[in-house]
């Protein structure tokens, strides 16, 4: 079989993001996602600190301190951007206004429960930001992961053993295996990579999927 | 391309359905949207809730749709005027059904709304008969009323300049609830006096960014 | 004695509002105030449907409907004045950024409860606009009404009878006759008009005053 | 005349007592008024309170503060990053008290203090470990969880340019928390690229009004 890459993965996230659809990508893997949308397609990526209308990375010397994403990075803003604050930005998300956020992942629950913020490691400092915001805000809550830990568990889970971001909140799973919709009769596959036969995947991931429907992405409300 | 300018009034209120809550941005005159107040009478939708600070002036705008017997219900914080004579009489009537509430909880019921915010705790009204029935609570050396968000269907709001992504400007106090209103409600639809191109808006100006936006729909300066 | 007229009382009121201070004028009588800030005190008026920095009336002929303050009568701006949303402008209100409200009222009780948006009338409509948000949030509560009714009564009560817009709220009272702070200790009379004894105050409010130390308007925090 | 400019930073930050709580405003480095706080630095107030998105990057600013060993406890949300060695080094000596806060609940407990909100239902954080021992309610379809105000003593933020009466702008992303912090806090104190005469800014796009700002400072564009 052919395992995805970082950027496979992040191209197969960006192929059911709509034009038009108002997104959050989170930090670290699922930023990728924006190297990916197709030329043409407008859509709006939104950033917790306070910016709609993200464009790409600054030319390199033309990188501005004030003008950076929620991983603090220099970015750019897009022709028909803005700029708000923290209170309002939370608003887009807590009132589900954004139609997709991707977020990174430790572990996902076969209902849906996500854990990303903290390996519950007695000596960790914990970190939470805005993960638990988009977690329960965002419409479709889409999880970019690796499919297996290092050491070959699976990362979807009956039951998350690390502490939860959100209850109930992941819509649908992109691996380097496959992509998995979290629906209320189970998890279903959308897709999986050449040469990966639904019984290898099964066996790998351990918890009961079925062969869903091929799905559609996100769609506007 | 997104392009979230309409280009017609009627088409922008086209699917507005009997028994709609509906958002109606101004206080009094100012952001009052009467160019879309008066597609909405033309389209007909009756049996609306709708939301604004005031409950209609003279014969025009809010106060043509009450006389055009669309409205069941009001929630409002101050409907009796001198010229809120559309009002007065389908009030009497028992026509209309009204909600009065106090306007600095109307505006932040409908904020709650566009924020996610399940409920919150205000001391407005705490002690009259505005929160007779509701659940109170102290708070450190404060008394407090629960109230709950004000969802809606549609927002018809007034502004200023926009683009095709739905960006928002306002013209001084006919900003009002428009802002508030844009994001609480599932379909929102403002009327311009003028479109302008993506970019033309200093991105540190907006004060309605397009997220909160549907439809855009071009005036002119006189409506 | 000689009663106040309402500019006599819009002046004693202004003449307690210091420089500064961000003070909010209500509909009718409250309005005239701004009239008789001495020239050169620096006052932020602010208007509830999204104004601060309120200047004087427009010229004729210069009025602009989309800039009016909160009984919608046509204003203009102060440079260094600022527009904002309802949602804002209440905030400051219930957030207690106003150093100073000036309402009218039907009564005041002696605990400072306060009645100024409902005459309770079964056959009335009723309205309260921002009475309610004002009464609970400015710093300092003053009220200017005329002493009694047009039917001699004192319109400082006991106890209201008609509908309370707030509880416990009023800091001080501005009537034609008399300034009168609202206590722990009760209703002190701060100052009365020429001509007019403490006894004959006494009798025609009809609630036990005692006389107070002078006051000295509301301080800014 | 109105006049809240002060001359220097020593002078604004001049009466910060010890055990203050204070709002520092800033998402990493954007919005960090590191001049600012180097003055409180100087000045040497101890055992603040401090809430922050982060918990101060390298050496400057909220890292410097902790490194000084001025702060008691700090909320937040973010606290471990790459280059927060001050704040991990004083948290793991237990020399530092956390508490720790998803982002957009610190910015709405932030704006709740700000606007008068006694507390406030959330959705977030809702059957995880941050909500635990906290009052929880199912309204309409949704679970929230019930948070209470953050208000401060003091709220140090950058903003872009500022007037007499204490209006401010701000710079793209550099806005973030500045905007509910300056309203959120007994005594805001703003550190600003510019200052300009009043009348100077749009009145369509101040985004803080003076209201909630006691001192501005002039630091010019290097701070």
């Amino acid at each position: 079989m052919k395992r995805m890459d970082r950027n496979q993965i992040a191209a197969r996230v960006a192929r059911d993001i709509p034009e038009g659809a108002y997104v959050n990508l989170g930090i670290g893997l699922p930023t990728l996602v924006a190297d990916h949308i197709p030329k043409g397609r407008e859509v709006l990526l939104h950033s917790e600190n306070g910016v709609l209308g993200v464009g790409p990375k600054p030319a390199p010397g033309a990188e501005d301190g004030d003008l950076v994403n929620a991983g603090k990075e220099p970015v750019t803003l897009l022709a028909g951007g803005s700029f708000f604050h923290h209170a309002d930005s939370f608003a887009m998300i807590r009132g589900r206004h954004l139609d997709v956020c991707v977020l990174g992942a430790f572990q996902v629950a076969i209902n849906g429960d996500l854990a990303n913020w903290h390996t519950g490691a007695p000596d960790a400092i914990p970190a939470v930001g805005g993960a638990m915001d988009l977690a329960v805000g965002a419409k479709n809550v889409y999880v970019m992961m690796e499919h297996l830990t290092k050491s070959g568990e699976s990362k979807i889970v009956e039951r998350c053993t690390y502490p939860l971001t959100g209850a109930s909140c992941v819509n649908r799973i992109y691996t380097d295996l496959a992509v998995i919709d979290v629906t209320p009769d189970g998890l279903q596959v959308v897709d999986m990579v050449e040469g990966l036969g639904f019984e290898e995947l099964q066996r790998l991931t351990g918890v009961p999927l079925t062969r869903g429907k091929a799905a559609h992405g996100a769609a506007l409300a | 391309m997104i392009n979230k300018i309409v280009a017609s009034l009627e088409e922008a209120v086209a699917d507005i359905a009997d028994g709609s809550t509906i958002l109606i941005g101004g206080f009094g005159g100012a952001g009052m949207p009467s160019a879309l107040m008066s597609a909405l009478i033309a389209q007909g939708a009756r049996e609306l809730t709708v939301v604004n600070n005031n409950a209609g002036n003279g014969d025009t705008g809010l106060a043509a749709l009450i006389g055009a017997k669309q409205v069941r219900k009001i929630i409002c914080s101050f409907p009796r005027q001198a010229d809120s004579w559309h009002f007065d009489k389908a009030y009497r009537a028992g026509e209309l059904e009204l909600e009065l509430v106090p306007q600095g909880t109307l505006a932040e019921r409908i904020r709650a709304a566009g924020a996610g915010i399940g409920a919150f705790f205000t001391p407005t009204a705490y002690g009259t008969r505005l929160a007779e029935g509701k659940e109170t609570r102290r708070i450190g050396d404060r008394d407090y009323v629960l109230e709950h968000p004000i969802h809606a269907d549609y927002a018809l709001i007034k502004a200023d300049r926009g683009d095709r992504w739905g960006n928002l400007t306002y013209r001084m106090t006919a900003r009002n609830f428009g802002p508030i209103m844009a994001s609480a409600a599932n379909c929102t639809i403002a009327q311009v006096r003028e479109t302008v191109e993506l970019g033309q808006l200093d991105p540190e100006a907006v004060v309605t960014p397009g997220i909160f936006v549907k439809r855009v729909v071009k005036t002119g300066a006189t409506a």
